[in-house]
């Protein structure tokens, strides 16, 4: 055992206990020590994509020993190629946030300690293969929000963060009591999620149980209509941290009913499926209309955030090779699109104090490089091609449109207002003349970087999505293929 | 080298130059325009390679690999499909796009963002090889997406002004409308096939038989809303004379010759495919035939020279589905290169009018005089006589093939209107050079011919100057390669000579003679009213000058509509799904103080809760067997 | 009718009646007279039951000693000088239906009991009692000096005067 | 001699009395002479119990066992204890003439919380009760400038003595039923195994006396009173160490009732949904950060109930547990509360502001403690909810599982509203310095650092509180 | 003989008095008293049910009497708060000492 996702779990904490280590006066020694440990994730997880073999079955890197024996609660981490993405995805994010908010004035000790604190938190969630420590680290990675909103935050900053936490830990309201009728349920009783995969669920309890982790988690994954607090949230939110959030949090909320809902409870997955595909198409088609007329540049980007995940959550509802692979590309490439929007939104807010469309204006004039990101992100978000989100949906909509024709269609038209409402931020806030003094020089070299980094992510993938989907694919279908597997012990 | 190494080399170094310019290049416009234009000079060069390698009929090159898993079969697989039909496509693209950049050169000079066009240029070249060559159908629509992209980059080039930022969302938005139908398509095809393949579409090999009739007709019916997108048809036609909100230059690229024939290409790519769906083939002559008629309707009053042009591309493009739609891809094609040819050259005239008059309206460029040079106004007469289609421009040759491959058998209102066009045609092209070129001078002077002459503006006018006589030179030429074009990629097909003359070019010919007899009478002789009979009739002007309403009936109906639910959804988002959450939650916080009021301070009371739960305990216990 | 049986029925109604004065007067004297009286019953009833000692220690304590402090602790604090305060009927009204709807279902459930009544009380005696305090109930034996010492020093410390300072020990 | 070493915390309460009496009598009207004899007795008695904690004996005639239970709930009383003299300083906030008395009275009723836990005879139980209570009647209404302590005092006795009422009450049904007043004699009473109405309910109302500490519906209108009425040292004491002695009988009798009973567990259910409901929402209105603790203390009592209802020896373990864990996490609330208004006054939410800034590491054990009560990870009170929770669930009690996750949720709005006035809105004009003396700084460490630790690697103290519960189902 | 039925309802009526008092009465001197007459049932109880159920008549008196301690304890309690309040707030009115609210 070579304790690789132990290691990485430990970066982000050792940032953490440095960072609490340091005293706060020196500004300087923190940020560096948040970057080191962001540097030290990306280097872990280069190792673990390094070790890691597509085509090999089952979990790998796995550690697991004894924790909590009498309780079923057991030390076991372990990864596939379905969480291996979102690994990456994290280490970047991590990485991008904390040179995002390298200028950082105001108590950078405690947004540091805290940001890794969740950091630390969304990595647990990923390669957890215990549902103890699953939610745990779901919890952890939850709670640092509230202050990171509350303290750094704009725009109505403590209603929006008290909102998100509040929706948050409702949805984990509904997760708590289900897993625990899960791990009774089970014999032996463990929260094991591989033994009690394999162990398997009495179809009637599946049913039952599955639509609580679907809405719980769901929650966290922006599902409608339990999604007001996500464009609230990210309004509020500093830039780093709406990068995290909409990033990588929201895929935890995906990612638990993919690893908790769907592989524990394939009947009951199946049995929900539609009214779960139709859920999501809401959230689509709803999160589409509703950003057509927003007018705060993150409110455009909270619901557009709403409109994606409905696709990932409908990829998951197709229960289907192409519609998980989707799905969880899609939580990728929406990962970096995502950050790559509140990057660049930071940004223009950091010079104008504004992210009102109506009074922003012109701004590729001003700032084209800036503009450039924001740009590229809103492109990858209506789904151009040649950017990541295009394959991803494409696969969504696919695995759809094999299932539920109508339904895809449907979806698939809502493409217009998709594009309708990225165009029209990117002409009203980007194009057209000028509306304020902007005499704010352009992003120099250094902001430049994390941003240059989540672009070229997504142009990267844009151009050659096998180099994820290779990964994702044989582990879609190892996991499509336990799932059929007939409930043995009835 | 082989075919395949060019073809991909071929998309790859416009691609590279593009990139390149676009991040490093930015502060350096010369050296950037001199990087595209090599670029793109290599790439002409390594498609006219692969033309002749591809020059026998029925040759296809495939190289492909694995691009995207899917559930079943080897999932999608792309690559480059070299055959005549593509190898010509892109020898037209990127033989134009040189032009056009050459002809940029001048016409772009001092513009602030110099590079960034050049850039963008090379990019779309590349997308738009990529478009050509593809080996997929879901390839073609990556590239398809792409080639739009850079066309909203490239109508809103100037994005500071109001009219290219919106005609850019415009274009887009209503681009989008046909692909979201073309995507369904694809989906649907894949996931009927497993793959898309175009030859395996086009030989209807795997699929023979297997498919519906009824899903063939859906799925043409989508593919065709792309194609109508795309190429400006149908109801889908009015983002494009928006589009000429764009520099000129890109409006000749992209907005007539290449980019707008994507959909003409698409179906001819298709055609094998198309041809199992008799009833959209139907459907989609009488569009184009309708379009074709409508288009020119319009163009007879526009004033905008620009905004002829477009209509007329739309026009013409429709003539190009009318043959295809007809069974004629040679025919239909053979139009798409001649028009390649003279619409750019007529788009590149007129830009340097444009450029000279600072104005668009033609009125107005007629006033300023001619500039320097005959160039401009020999490319505008060649240009308008090809569309016109007058012997023995490049557009005689092809649209008489496109007549001609209407036959009898598409009925007589179907011909009346092919031939009605072919009138409307020559009248506003005739209209459109004699109100440009009949030199009515203002009032003062101060605006006519200038005398200054710098170097870089002699060097300006001759960059702009060289694109426009050679295309002119082309219009003579390309009419006579119409055959052993056809030929190449529909072989077995006999393809009439070009000066085989019968009922239907005299015909044709005669109409054209009238189309500009009436022209000249109306606004080219002198003392003319230079009023046309349409636009006597105002409320008929205006119902072709505003694309016979159809804007304001979209913004009427679908973009008030789209509002309208937009703002319903956000009305119901902060109001009533986010109102129920702050509902409940201020609910809790009521609850707490309600529930507080318990604790009065009455320490009596608080024993008698005690005690009375105490009872309650008592008789739940006694009763609780009756109960349970 | 035995002589147990009269002794019961007299104290039990003396014991009741008392504690209806205790809890119905209004004047808190009167109150502390009745329940003297209560208490006296009580021994009473303890006396018929056979528990001598116990009755005896129950007047010595109740009525010697908590009835003397209470009156002591009325006269300390001179409540007398305020009219009482006007009853409110509906508190009356409720606690009534509560302590009788308590009452009666406590009757209800001892009706259920499962204790097998009907022995006949035996006499008890004093060194009984004492042998077991200093057997097994010695742990509640030291307990409940424990608990009186607590309660005494507690008792004295609350009522102190503040500022009295601890040498008023 | 090893009845004796069994014996360790008791003999050291005696002496530690008798030191504390000494060093009162030696230093009138000073508290200080108190205060530090009272700390060493703490640590001695921590010690003790520590040194005792494997002991096993039974005494007396069979009325005083020690065994792995009483030992753990000696041992969590005196670490109680230990924290609340801490957490008292030097009896601020007490009137000033009854500072020193303030250990001693803390003493007395430690003492009569340990007797609690070993006495297996029904009236020592009781009694061992009232000792600890009375100490506790005494010291509430001692407060200093502060007009509610009184009243505090008043609510505390009435409630207080009623309840012992019923307790007694109770007691007399129980030895109507059984026969005895052994605790073990009483358990085997046909009529309790049989399950009779009248035993259950006898049982119930000699509980009464233990949920009134506990704190538990309908026993629970004196907690925000006292809670607020009382200074702080006796508050964070009636917070911790009685909470968890109270819980270990509450869970002593349940087995005694049997573990089996139907309409027990059905009647305890609905007594615990109305507690955490009722807790939680009338939390959120507080002002007053001890009377917000008072009914999330409330609330948290439901939750122990959720884990008793299980009525398994794991129910047992994980409520006895999660007793254990809340001690540390009530007592680093009340340690940031006694810090925070360091003349002994009452601190409400607007005190709190800037607290991050003016003592980060009251702050972040503010914070700490308030996530654990709101059982959130890293920190022990997301483990301890869901053993709780697991426990529950393990015997089908889904829907009491929902409403406790669900109103974890609702008391995790004003544990950070809480954390919202300390981290977020600013001090206005000049706020009080807080001064942390080296000790503070080590309690408020040791406090965070325990609660993470518990809340990453519970299974050794897990394995105390289920040892506890094995020798209670002995 | 006395039954214990009979005995048991004389008890059952003490602490329905006791009770209420405790329930009605404003004085806590007053509280007090019906607080005695509870425990004062609760020793009928125990003496009328350990005497006539024959198990252990002593034991029954040994509890009494330490109740009576209790008793007395109590009241010293009760008491000196009496004393302490009226003297800080002169009122004895338990509906008056009402300010902790909510």
């Amino acid at each position: 055992m070579s304790h690789r996702l132990l290691t990485l779990l430990l970066c982000p904490a050792a940032g953490l206990a440095l960072i609490l280590l340091i005293p706060g006066r020196f500004v300087r020694a923190i940020r560096m020590a948040a970057a080191l440990s962001a540097l030290a994730a990306c280097a872990v997880t280069g190792l673990i994509v390094k070790g890691f073999d597509a085509h090999a079955a089952g979990w790998q890197m796995v550690e697991r020993g004894s924790w909590f024996p009498e309780m079923g609660i057991s030390y076991h981490m372990g990864i596939d190629g379905i969480s291996l993405p979102l690994l990456v995805l994290t280490s970047i994010v991590f990485l991008t946030g904390v040179l995002v908010m390298w200028e950082l004035q105001l108590r950078v000790k405690e947004f540091f300690a805290f940001m890794t604190l969740l950091v630390t938190g969304v990595f647990g969630v990923f390669v957890s293969l215990d549902l103890f420590f699953f939610l745990f680290y779901y919890e952890v990675a939850v709670l640092p929000m509230y202050l990171l909103i509350a303290i750094w935050g704009s725009t109505r900053k403590e209603y929006g963060a008290m909102k998100l936490t509040l929706y948050l830990l409702a949805g984990t309201a509904l997760v708590v009591p289900a897993i625990l009728a899960l791990y009774v349920t089970v014999t032996p009783h463990s929260f094991d999620l591989v033994e009690m995969a394999r162990a398997g669920f009495n179809p009637s309890v599946q049913r039952i149980v599955f639509p609580f982790l679907f809405l719980g988690f769901g929650v966290l994954a922006g599902l409608w209509p339990f999604h007001t607090w996500s464009p609230v949230g990210h309004v509020a939110a500093p830039t780093a941290v709406s990068m995290l959030h909409a990033g990588v949090l929201m895929k935890l909320g995906a990612y638990g009913i993919l690893r908790v809902g769907m592989m524990l409870l394939p009947e009951g997955a199946a049995f929900w499926a539609p009214a779960c595909a139709a859920l999501a198409a809401i959230n689509i088609v709803y999160g589409a209309f509703v950003a057509l007329s927003q007018t705060d540049l993150k409110f455009v980007i909270g619901y557009s955030s709403v409109s994606h995940m409905g696709i990932v959550l409908l990829g998951l509802a197709t229960l289907s090779v192409d519609g998980i692979n989707g799905a969880v590309m899609q939580m990728f490439s929406h990962g970096i699109m995502t950050a790559l929007f509140f990057a660049a939104v930071g940004y223009i807010y950091d010079r104008y104090h504004t992210r009102d469309i109506g009074r922003l204006g012109g701004l590729s004039r001003a700032m084209p490089v800036a503009s450039a990101f924001f740009i590229i992100a809103a492109l990858t978000g209506a789904g151009i091609p040649g950017l990541a989100s295009f394959w991803a949906e494409l696969l969504v909509f696919l695995g759809t449109l094999r299932i539920w024709p109508i339904l895809a269609a449907v979806v698939i038209g809502a493409l217009i207002i998709t594009m309708a409402y990225s165009i029209r931020v990117i002409v009203l806030a980007f194009f057209g003349e000028a509306h304020e003094h902007h005499d704010a020089p352009d992003i120099p070299l250094f902001p430049m970087l994390p941003r240059a980094i989540l672009a070229a992510v997504l142009l990267i993938l844009g151009f050659y999505p096998r180099l994820i989907l290779d990964v994702i694919d044989p582990a879609t279908r190892a996991f499509l293929a336990a799932m059929a597997r007939p409930f043995a012990s009835l | 080298m082989t075919p395949v190494l060019a073809s991909v080399l071929a998309q790859a170094i416009p691609l590279g130059a593009g990139a390149l310019i676009l991040l490093a290049l930015r502060r350096h416009p010369a050296s950037a325009a001199m990087l595209a234009i090599v670029a793109v000079a290599v790439s002409c060069g390594l498609t006219l390679f692969l033309v002749s390698a591809a020059s026998a009929p029925g040759t296809a090159i495939v190289a492909q690999r694995p691009w995207l898993p899917l559930e079943a079969g080897p999932g999608l697989i792309f690559g480059v499909l070299i055959d005549p039909l593509s190898s010509i496509m892109s020898l037209v693209v990127t033989s134009v796009t040189l032009l056009v950049m050459i002809y940029s050169l001048g016409y772009m000079a001092g513009d602030k963002g110099y590079a960034r066009y050049f850039g963008l240029l090379s990019l779309f070249a590349a997308a738009m090889l990529g478009l050509v060559l593809a080996s997929n159908l879901l390839q073609l629509l990556v590239f398809w997406e792409l080639v739009g992209l850079a066309s909203f980059l490239l109508i809103g080039f100037w994005f500071e002004r109001p009219g290219p930022a919106a005609a850019a969302r415009k274009a887009f938005i209503m681009t989008r409308v046909g692909d979201v139908g073309f995507l369904l398509g694809v989906l649907l095809l894949i996931r009927a096939l497993g793959n898309v393949s175009i030859l395996d579409l086009v030989s209807q090999a795997g699929w023979h038989g297997s498919l519906s009739p009824r899903f063939l007709t859906m799925v043409s019916a989508l593919l065709l809303m792309g194609a109508a997108g795309k190429s400006a048809q149908g109801p889908l036609f009015t983002w494009l004379p928006d589009a000429m909100e764009g520099p000129t230059p890109v409006s000749a690229l992209l907005h007539s010759a290449t980019m707008v024939a994507a959909g003409v290409y698409l179906v001819a790519r298709l055609h094998g495919f198309f041809a199992a769906a008799p009833s959209v083939m139907h459907f989609l002559l009488w569009m184009s035939l309708i379009t074709a008629v409508a288009a020119a309707t319009m163009a007879m009053v526009a004033e905008d020279i620009k905004r002829v042009l477009a209509y007329s591309s739309i026009s013409q493009l429709a003539y190009m589905f009318m043959a295809l739609a007809a069974g004629s891809v040679g025919a239909g094609f053979f139009h798409l290169i001649t028009h390649a040819g003279f619409k750019a050259l007529l788009f590149l005239a007129a830009g340097i009018f444009i450029h000279h008059a600072h104005s668009n309206s033609m009125r107005e460029i007629a006033r300023h005089g001619r500039p320097r040079g005959r160039a401009a106004s020999f490319g505008l007469i060649a240009g308008a006589a090809a569309l016109a289609g007058v012997i023995p421009f490049s557009g005689y040759f092809s649209k008489e093939a496109v007549l001609a491959s209407l036959g009898p058998a598409a009925g007589s209102a179907a011909l009346i209107l092919a031939y009605g066009g072919a009138f409307l045609t020559a009248y506003y092209a005739a209209r459109m050079v004699f109100l440009t070129l009949t030199h009515r001078p203002i009032a003062s002077p101060s605006h006519g011919p200038t005398n200054e002459t710098t170097l870089a503006e002699k060097a300006a006018r001759t960059m702009m100057a060289i694109p426009v006589l050679l295309l002119g030179a082309l219009t003579l030429v390309l009419g006579w390669l119409g055959a052993s074009l056809a030929l190449r990629f529909s072989p077995g097909v006999a393809v009439r000579g070009a000066l085989e003359l019968g009922a239907g070019p005299l015909l044709a010919l005669g109409l054209a003679a009238a189309g500009i007899l009436l022209a000249w009478l109306e606004y080219g002789r002198a003392g003319a009213a230079r009023v046309g009979f349409v636009e006597r009739v105002p409320a008929l002007r205006d119902f072709f000058a505003n694309n016979w309403y159809l804007d304001r009936l979209y913004a009427a109906t679908f973009v008030r509509a789209a509002q309208a639910l937009s703002r319903l959804a956000r009305w119901n988002d902060q109001r009533v799904l986010d109102g129920a959450g702050d509902t409940v939650a201020a609910g809790t916080v009521r609850g707490g103080r309600t529930l507080s009021r318990i604790q009065n301070g009455q320490v009596q009371m608080y024993l008698a809760i005690i005690v009375t739960v105490l009872v309650a305990f008592a008789f739940w216990l006694t009763r609780a067997e009756l109960l349970l | 009718m035995t002589a147990e049986n009269l002794v019961f029925g007299a104290s039990a109604a003396v014991a009741l009646g008392g504690a209806l004065l205790a809890v119905g007067l209004r004047n808190i004297f009167h109150n502390i007279l009745g329940f003297a009286l209560a208490m006296l019953g009580v021994a009473g009833v303890f006396l018929s039951l056979g528990a001598d000692f116990l009755a005896a220690v129950f007047v010595l304590v109740y009525v010697g000693a908590v009835a003397i402090a209470m009156v002591y602790a009325v006269m300390l604090s001179h409540p007398m000088d305020e009219a009482p305060a006007k009853r409110s009927g509906a508190k009356i009204l409720s606690a009534v239906l509560i302590a009788g709807g308590a009452a009666g279902s406590l009757w209800m459930l001892l009706g259920t009991a499962p204790w097998a009544a009907g022995h006949r009380p035996a006499m008890v005696t004093a060194a009984q009692i004492g042998a077991r305090f200093l057997g097994d109930y010695v742990l509640a034996f030291e307990l409940i000096s424990v608990l009186l010492l607590v309660a005494m020093m507690g008792a004295v410390m609350v009522a102190r005067r503040s500022g009295s300072g601890r040498g008023t020990w | 001699m090893t009845r004796l070493f069994a014996l360790l915390p008791e003999i050291t309460l005696l002496v530690g009395g008798l030191a504390i009496f000494t060093a009162l009598m030696a230093d009138p009207g000073g508290s200080r002479g108190a205060r530090n004899t009272a700390r060493v007795v703490a640590l001695l008695l921590v010690v003790a119990c520590l040194e005792s904690f494997r002991a096993e004996s039974t005494m007396l005639w069979g009325s005083y066992r020690v065994d792995r239970f009483s030992q753990l709930i000696k041992l969590a009383v005196a670490a109680g204890f230990a924290l609340s003299v801490f957490i008292a300083r030097s009896g601020e906030g007490q009137r000033d003439d009854a500072r020193g008395e303030l250990f001693f009275f803390l003493l007395t009723s430690t003492a009569g919380l340990m007797m609690m836990a070993s006495a297996v005879e029904a009236v020592a139980l009781y009694l061992s009760l009232e000792i600890a209570s009375y100490s506790l009647f005494v010291l509430v209404p001692l407060r200093e400038r502060f007009a509610k302590g009184k009243e505090a005092g008043l609510k505390f006795v009435v409630v207080g003595l009623a309840s012992s009422a019923v307790t007694l009450y109770g007691l007399s049904l129980l030895i109507g039923i059984t026969g005895s007043t052994r605790l073990a004699a009483i358990a085997v009473a046909p009529a309790l195994v049989g399950g009779a109405p009248l035993a259950i309910f006898a049982l119930g109302l000699f509980a009464a006396g233990f949920l009134f500490k506990l704190a538990f519906f309908p026993f629970h209108f004196w907690a925000p009173d006292v809670y607020e009425g009382s200074s702080n040292g006796v508050a964070a004491f009636v917070a911790t160490a009685s909470k968890v002695a109270a819980l270990a009988i509450v869970a002593r009798l349940l087995v005694i009732a049997g573990l089996n009973s139907r309409s027990l567990a059905i009647a305890l259910a609905a007594a615990a949904s109305i507690a955490m409901t009722l807790g939680n929402l009338v939390a959120i209105v507080q002002r007053d950060l001890k009377r917000m603790l008072a009914w999330s203390a409330v609330a948290q009592a439901g939750y122990l109930a959720v884990g008793l209802i299980a009525f398994t020896s794991q129910g047992i373990a994980s409520a006895l547990f999660y007793g254990l864990i809340y001690l540390l996490m009530n007592a680093g609330a009340f340690l940031v509360v006694a810090r925070v208004a360091s003349d002994g006054s009452n601190v409400s939410l607007d005190d709190l502001r800037g607290l991050h800034a003016r003592a980060p590491l009251l702050a972040a054990t503010l914070l700490l403690s308030l996530f654990a009560l709101a059982g959130v990870p890293p920190t022990a009170g997301f483990i301890g909810k869901w053993l709780l929770f697991r426990a529950a669930m393990a015997q089908g009690w889904w829907w009491l599982v929902l409403l406790g996750a669900i109103n974890s949720t609702i008391s995790v709005y004003y544990y950070l509203i809480v954390v919202k006035h300390a981290y977020l809105l600013p001090a206005d004009q000049a706020p009080q310095p807080v001064r942390l003396t080296l000790g503070d700084h080590a309690v408020c460490l040791g406090l965070c650092g325990a609660l993470l630790i518990l809340g990453l690697y519970p299974t050794p103290v897990f394995d105390w509180a289920a040892g506890a519960a094995e020798a209670l189902l002995r | 003989m006395v039954s214990a039925q009979t005995v048991l309802g004389f008890a059952t009526a003490l602490f329905g008095i006791g009770l209420y008092g405790l329930l009605q009465r404003r004085s806590l001197v007053a509280m007090l008293i019906s607080l005695e007459l509870m425990l004062a049932a609760v020793s009928i109880n125990i003496i009328a049910l350990t005497s006539h159920t024959g198990t252990d008549p002593v034991m029954g008196q040994v509890v009494v009497l330490i109740l009576i301690g209790v008793a007395a304890a109590e009241a010293a309690v009760a008491l000196s708060l009496f004393v302490a309040i009226h003297r800080s707030a002169h009122d004895i009115d338990v509906e008056r000492l009402s300010e902790q609210q909510g």
